[in-house]
């Protein structure tokens, strides 16, 4: 059984898409595969992650190749929490598409785009090879660019070039760095890694870990290398920027908190002093350029990196509660920011505009939508008992228990600014008065189901995240030190022989 | 460019070329060659059937769109990939029937990989001839 | 059928507080009732409530106050916009502020601590379609909300000084915890916290700015829950940090200057309900300076006024409130001779006035009894800010009763309207203020047994030793009471000068909200800053930034290493010369202006990595690169002939020039660095002995590259495949969808 | 042997990492073109090299001769081509439709979007 579920999620999401491509000119046929595509895949996770929870770290050999030979497929906690999630995101992004781009000319392929996305996420999750974790990369990075340019207006394609041209910067690094690790050690198996990486002189350990690290720091956009995110988000389709938004800056976080804790253990690589200055850094020029912005996608965007900050601060911390913490806060911030984005496109739908100065009035014409703002908005601001604040209460507390009181008062004072500019949003495109000759367009009743099922879905997510901390925190820190104790996941992965 | 012996050489060293990508294609296996190098090959061969013709001429010759190919080649890597779980093995492990050919799931994956190398590379080729020219 | 709905719907809303109300009554059992539920064991973070002195008074007043702010809002609110959202979330902050007093675990009254902090903000920025509103209301979130992180990191540090958050057990263990570092630390971000939230100066200034919601909320907000939240948490933390010299100094010092220069601001509106605002700032910063001296009696002083000061302050809302409603103005020049008309909240204002001014028999008269008391035996300068305080609050009683109901009507008068037809207007603000005659009263020795004896027993481990009594023969307190309400009757003579005074000196210094929004437009314009230079839109400047940094990483690693790899020159000659000429080759690429030249150029490096990879035994790699090359070659040929000439774009500064070559030169070299060091250890052989070993045997292939590519990592292939195939749909739609658009 | 590679290797990436810097989109476009070629020799330099022994099993033989070259950076350098390509493509493509669009081909000049 495991052979099948650790591996559904790539194929199943690989053969949505491409059915999907095929049976491009019948476009109900197509949407009907979309769909189904969307839904087993969520099925298939969830039974991914019982069994992961059943039986620890689970693992899979493709290709019958034993471990260091073959490739791997691994799932532990992290993995199977971010798979699920992924396919939750996936099925929300599938059902929000349907309403937000179905005028657009090239609307089903979109669909089948976003379907090669999700290929490369899962894959980037479940592989235990170093090298594929790279292909999935690219699958990712691909459709991605893709997506980037479906629109095809001036703005978009702008945004698409500086998206394009800082990534291909970040892959190339990181496949040299690859290839150099495979040169030091003559392995690429991940597990395997582990057990030879620590041979290395420290020397190559540093040089080859910041070359990662650099690779990595571009695709979870931290400081300074996150340019391309806040030039590009923007441009994007609202249907497809939530599913950008949540998932693709948390593979680079994951690869980050897979890479630093499995093939080299942070504090060995001697970098952990400089993760610590980026991750305070990313979190503070993140949510100072959110508190400039009017725009609600660029705030957004803004904030997206001020809070991959402080996952990143979790990793870097390097202890289990802090990296509890991180993934406690991955979670929480994938569904609330793709939450908060797909009311950003809502609002732009309905108003024809995502700037703060053009909104306004909604609070009183749809109170609910109001309602539904708050729980991401607020959460995001770190409010408890919203998901938001177990995240961030964990890793302050960690880096207050490790001495890194700086890094603790800078995650404060970024909360303080998030609660501002998430009052911003609000107080501007809720409370304020509606501006004069704005257009109000409206929605057939199967669109608005379509828009607002996936926001209602994941605002419950948030609240049930916040309410029933206690098992999922036992689960976060489960995962947090299968990824600090590296035996179980090598034993499993070693062990799986033909 | 339009002179009947570029166009009859052109057909001719693109059929002897569509000939030897599918040579390289099956001995890939056991000699340099294989699905990318062969479709490579293919896609150069109806370059230049393109140039000496039209990329019109080209997709009616191919009688599937280009997408069509390399969705196809898509399945038959997904194929490849899955046939295996249906027989307890892994997803990806090679299959044989030795028996009656050398034929197994590898194979089938090199296939695919022909395949959707050419339809994708020859995809773009056609698209960037008859919009940039 | 809506209106029906609605009816229920506000209706369940007034009987809640009702009901838990009576739950509390019930449920307390002198002097200490104790309820637990897990929640997140492992977190130490539980649902536990405790009920005691304390906490029963502030949870009979937040329930208590709520019952009748419901029912004056009931009337108050009539036909306002968006009534059911009104009454909810003031149901909603009832329900949080009633959890903050109950909550046994410091971190569960901080998540209570901060759905207050929420709430509030909604409420205070109820009229949010005017500006004003919606600033006052962001200025409140950010003051109490920084004031909350502060907390946050308080507690955190506390909870790890007692190793628990359970409050009783951080109590408990409390005598330990000074020799600590994080002792002080703690307090003072406790402090900021309690202050922020308790309006104290320097941030008492959004507390009057909260006055922009409607009537009901600040009756509610400002007399008894929200402001009284710091001020109870630091009633709980007495025992804590009660004994250090840091509490005293900081608690009087800033509860005396929040009482004076607030006290002072009060007396300089002219708006009746901005007036009793900073008048509330004042009986905080009573309150603090109280809990800072923290004797026996001081804490039944600050017991006395929490309740005083609730009765009061909720019903002169109220009052004021009606009349708003009747006149449509709160500013007093408009309103003269209001007696006639609103006999009931003349009545409930002499009241609430005088519990406000101490007169007695009231609440307020007892609690500054005990005030004065505490005081005498502490400080002579603390017992004379106290009685500054006092006599300002006695001015600004006589002012709030005199000014709009009494006098001469003329022609700036408003119109009265006789609002006192609604029964709920008045009923409850007549009823509150009233409580602050009748429990000094007739239920002093309840009130002490209930709620002083368990409180003080909380706060101070001991109940008190003496009743609490209305008349205690003649003492100094007496005196000074005396002299108080003597000069604040002589101060109310010279009003209108001093208010003038007040005015003029107000004008010249800076004020709260001003500083504030200084600071937050500094933060802004900071913010914007660094966003212009960091995120300019120069992709040029992108890239170098980013190289930079990877510059910097890898100089890093290298000094950190120090090693230098032994080098080998064991090539061939045309291994060298194959070398020489790609360095040529990039040479040629970096300094050509032309373009053809330099896609030859590029066509020859390809080339020539073929070669290299036909010498060193790779022939796939080499064939395929070839085949790559050349179509890479044919494309771009293809596509540079739509592309702008590389003269169009201006050449780099020379400056700029040098700093690209010496970064891209860092990076080369490190790499070089780099890779010697690795080439110069073996590499582990047992892959490639595994792939050699099975490929024929078992994957029945020869070329084991190929067998590589389609078996052993096949996985690989097929999401190489997907990109070459995802590429191209992406490409085709690039030139396909512009095409369009120019038909368009 | 690889010591002289190892040099070429690094003034390539260097060659490469310059061109990359440049305002002009199609130098960014050569720049990349080098880079990616110095990457994929750098893989197979680091996977160390091995003159005349390519991995192929000989006719009768059923593993590979003594002293064979290494298999596997030579089938990852072959993934890393082909999925390079398949960028490449799709840049230039990108890069033709942007500078039509935008009218020019300089880099610094993309930058409406983010003046708001």
């Amino acid at each position: 059984m495991t052979e099948w579920l650790l591996v559904a999620p790539v194929i199943l999401a690989l053969s949505t898409g491409t059915f999907a491509a095929l049976f491009m000119r019948w476009r109900t046929l197509s949407l009907v595969v979309i769909w189904v595509g969307a839904v087993v895949q969520v099925v298939s996770a969830i039974a991914l992650l019982m069994s992961v929870l059943d039986e620890g770290i689970v693992a899979v050999a493709v290709g019958n190749w034993p471990a260091p030979f073959g490739i791997s497929f691994v799932a532990d906690n992290l993995s199977a929490a971010m798979v699920l999630i992924t396919a939750i995101i996936g099925l929300a992004t599938v059902a929000y598409a349907s309403a937000d781009l179905a005028l657009r000319p090239s609307y089903p392929l979109y669909h089948v785009l976003i379907q090669i996305l999700l290929v490369g996420v899962y894959g980037s999750f479940l592989t235990g090879d170093i090298f594929n974790l790279y292909v999935w990369f690219e699958v990712m990075l691909i459709s991605s660019f893709g997506l980037m340019i479906l629109d095809a207006n001036r703005v978009q394609i702008e945004g698409a070039v500086k998206y394009v041209i800082l990534n291909l910067v970040s892959t190339l690094v990181f496949l040299l760095a690859i290839g150099l690790l495979h040169g030091a050690t003559g392995t690429l198996n991940m597990a395997d890694l582990s057990l030879k990486v620590p041979m290395l002189d420290s020397g190559k350990t540093t040089l080859i870990a910041s070359l990662f690290l650099f690779g990595f720091a571009i695709k979870s956009a931290l400081f300074p290398v996150f340019a391309w995110l806040p030039a590009s988000y923007h441009t994007l389709p609202s249907g497809v920027v939530a599913i950008f938004a949540g998932l693709l800056t948390k593979v680079g976080v994951y690869a980050l908190m897979r890479v630093f804790t499995l093939v080299f253990s942070l504090p060995n690589t001697g970098l952990q002093t400089l993760l610590i200055i980026i991750a305070g850094l990313t979190m503070l020029t993140g949510v100072l350029g959110a508190a400039s912005q009017f725009n609600i996608k660029r705030i957004l965007s803004f904030h997206i990196i001020s809070q991959i900050g402080y996952m990143v601060m979790g990793l870097a911390l390097y202890t289990p509660l802090a990296i509890a913490g991180g993934i406690f806060y991955i979670i929480h911030h994938i569904i609330v920011k793709a939450n908060l984005f797909l009311i950003g496109g809502y609002l732009q739908r309905k108003h024809g505009s995502d700037n703060l100065s053009d909104l306004g009035g909604t609070y009183k014409a749809l109170p609910w939508l109001g309602v539904l703002f708050i729980i991401p908005a607020f959460s995001l601001a770190g409010f408890p008992p919203l998901s938001g604040f177990w995240g961030k209460f964990m890793v302050i507390r960690a880096s207050l228990e490790t001495g890194q009181y700086i890094l603790a008062a800078t995650a404060l004072f970024v909360g303080l600014m998030t609660i501002f500019s998430m009052t911003k949003i609000w107080s501007e495109a809720f409370w304020k008065a509606r501006p004069d000759g704005q257009p109000n367009e409206p929605l057939t009743r199967k669109e608005h189901w379509l828009y607002l099922t996936p926001i209602v879905v994941l605002a419950i997510m948030t609240i049930i995240i916040g309410l029933a901390v206690e098992p999922l925190y036992q689960f976060a820190d489960t995962a947090a030190r299968q990824l600090l104790d590296t035996t179980q996941y090598v034993d499993t992965v070693m062990g799986v022989l033909r | 460019m339009n002179s009947i012996i570029f166009r009859t050489a052109s057909h001719i060293v693109s059929g002897l070329m569509l000939l030897f990508s599918v040579y390289l294609f099956f001995r890939g296996h056991n000699q340099p060659g294989g699905g990318f190098i062969g479709a490579l090959i293919a896609v150069i061969a109806f370059g230049l059937l393109m140039l000496s013709e039209s990329p019109d001429y080209v997709r009616r010759q191919l009688k599937q769109t280009p997408l069509f190919m390399s969705l196809i080649g898509v399945l038959c890597l997904l194929a490849a990939a899955v046939m295996p779980l249906f027989f307890g093995q892994p997803l990806l492990t090679g299959l044989w029937w030795k028996e009656i050919l050398p034929l197994g799931t590898p194979l089938l994956f090199d296939l695919g990989v022909y395949l959707a190398v050419i339809g994708g590379v020859l995809g773009i080729l056609l698209k960037v001839e008859e919009e940039l020219s | 059928m809506a209106q029906t709905r609605l009816n229920i719907a506000l209706g369940s809303m007034v009987l809640l507080p009702f009901v838990l109300f009576m739950w509390v009554v019930f449920t307390y059992q002198p002097p200490l009732t104790q309820l637990s539920w897990p929640w997140v064991p492992s977190l130490d973070i539980n649902l536990m409530f405790r009920l005691d002195g304390l906490s029963v008074l502030f949870a009979g007043l937040i329930t208590g106050v709520g019952l009748l702010v419901q029912l004056y809002s009931l009337a108050y609110m009539k036909g306002k916009p968006a009534r059911f959202s009104f009454h909810l979330l003031l149901t909603l902050f009832m329900l949080s502020m009633l959890g903050l007093v109950l909550a046994d675990n410091i971190l569960l009254l901080f998540v209570f601590w901060e759905l207050t902090t929420l709430t509030s903000y909604l409420l205070i920025g109820y009229n949010h379609e005017e500006a004003k509103s919606r600033k006052n209301a962001l200025q409140a979130m950010i003051i109490t909300g920084a004031g909350g992180l502060a907390l946050l990191a308080g507690l955190l540090m506390l909870g790890n000084l007692a190793d628990s958050y359970q409050l009783s057990l951080i109590i408990e263990r409390a005598p330990g915890y000074q020799n600590s570092v994080w002792f002080i630390p703690s307090l003072i971000c406790v402090l900021v916290g309690a202050f922020a939230k308790s309006a104290q100066f320097p941030l008492h200034f959004w507390l009057p700015g909260a006055m922009a919601a409607p009537t009901p909320v600040s009756a509610y907000l400002h007399s008894a829950t929200m402001v009284k939240a710091g001020v109870y948490l630091l009633a709980r933390l007495l025992p804590v940090y009660g004994e250090t010299a840091l509490w005293g100094w900081s608690l009087g010092l800033a509860g005396a200057i929040t009482g004076l220069w607030c006290g002072l601001l009060a007396l300089r509106q002219t708006d009746l309900k901005l007036m009793l605002a900073f008048s509330t700032n004042v009986v905080l910063g009573k309150l603090v300076m109280l809990l800072g001296i923290g004797t026996e009696t001081a804490v039944s002083a600050a017991l006395l006024l929490i309740a005083a000061h609730a009765f009061y302050k909720a019903g002169l809302f109220m009052v004021i409130g009606i009349v708003d409603k009747a006149t449509g103005t709160r500013e007093y020049a408009q309103l003269r001779a209001l007696k006639p008309v609103l006999g009931i909240s003349f009545v409930a204002a002499v009241v609430g006035a005088a519990s406000k001014a101490g007169f007695p028999p009231t609440m307020g008269f007892l609690s500054k009894e005990y005030m004065y008391k505490a005081g005498a035996y502490t400080d002579v300068f603390v017992t004379i800010a106290m009685v500054a305080i006092n006599i300002l609050l006695v001015t600004l009683a006589l002012v709030l009763v005199m000014k709009p109901f009494l006098g001469e009507k003329d022609n700036h008068t408003a119109e009265i309207k006789p609002v006192e037809q609604y029964k709920l207007l008045w009923m409850p603000p007549l009823l509150l203020t009233c409580l602050g005659l009748i429990v000094p009263l007739l239920f002093l020795g309840q009130f002490q047994a209930i709620i002083i004896d368990p409180a003080m027993l909380a706060m101070l481990g001991n109940g008190s030793p003496e009743a609490v009594k209305l008349w205690s023969g003649i003492n100094l307190a007496l005196i000074l009471s005396l002299l108080t309400l003597i000069s604040g009757a002589v101060l109310y003579r010279f009003y209108t000068p001093l208010h003038q005074f007040l005015v003029r000196l107000t004008g010249a210094l800076p004020n709260g909200p001003d500083v504030y929004a200084r600071i937050l437009d500094a933060v802004i314009k900071l913010a914007s800053w660094q966003t212009r230079t960091l995120q300019h839109g120069q992709l040029s400047g992108y890239t170098l930034q980013f190289f930079i940094v990877l510059a910097a990483i890898l100089v890093y690693g290298v000094y950190a290493t120090g090693a230098l790899p032994n080098l080998s020159f064991d090539a061939e000659f045309y291994e060298y010369a194959i070398g020489i000429l790609m360095v040529g080759c990039a040479a040629i690429v970096l300094a050509s202006p032309s373009r053809l030249t330099s896609i030859a150029t590029l066509g020859m490096i390809g080339f020539l990595t073929t070669l290299i990879f036909m010498i060193y035994s790779a022939p796939d790699v080499s064939k395929t690169q070839l085949l790559v090359e050349t179509l890479s070659v044919v494309f771009i040929a293809i596509v540079m002939r739509k592309l702008p000439l590389l003269n169009t774009v201006p050449k780099p500064s020379r400056r700029r020039r040098l700093v690209q070559l010496s970064v891209a030169g860092t990076i080369g070299l490190c790499m070089t660095l780099l890779m010697l060091m690795i080439t110069s250890d073996p590499l582990d052989q047992s892959l490639p002995e595994y792939f050699s070993q099975y490929s024929y045997p078992i994957a029945n292939g020869r070329n084991v590259v190929n067998v590589i590519l389609v078996d052993f990592r096949a996985f690989d292939t097929l999401g190489e495949v997907v990109v070459v195939v995802v590429a191209a749909i992406a490409a085709i739609s690039v030139v396909r969808r512009f095409r369009k658009g120019d038909e368009q | 042997m690889e010591t002289l590679w190892s040099i070429v290797v690094g003034v390539m990436l260097g060659a490469g990492i310059y061109l990359m810097m440049e305002r002009h989109l199609v130098r960014f476009i050569f720049g990349l073109m080098i880079v990616s070629n110095a990457v994929n020799l750098g893989i197979f330099v680091a996977g160390r090299l091995t003159k005349g022994n390519p991995p192929l099993i000989d006719e009768g033989a059923l593993e590979l001769a003594e002293g064979f070259a290494n298999p596997l950076p030579q089938a990852l350098i072959l993934t890393a081509i082909v999925i390079g390509f398949g960028l490449l493509l799709f840049t230039m493509i990108l890069a033709y439709r942007a500078s039509t669009e935008m009218g020019t081909a300089d880099l610094d000049q993309y930058r409406e979007s983010e003046e708001s």
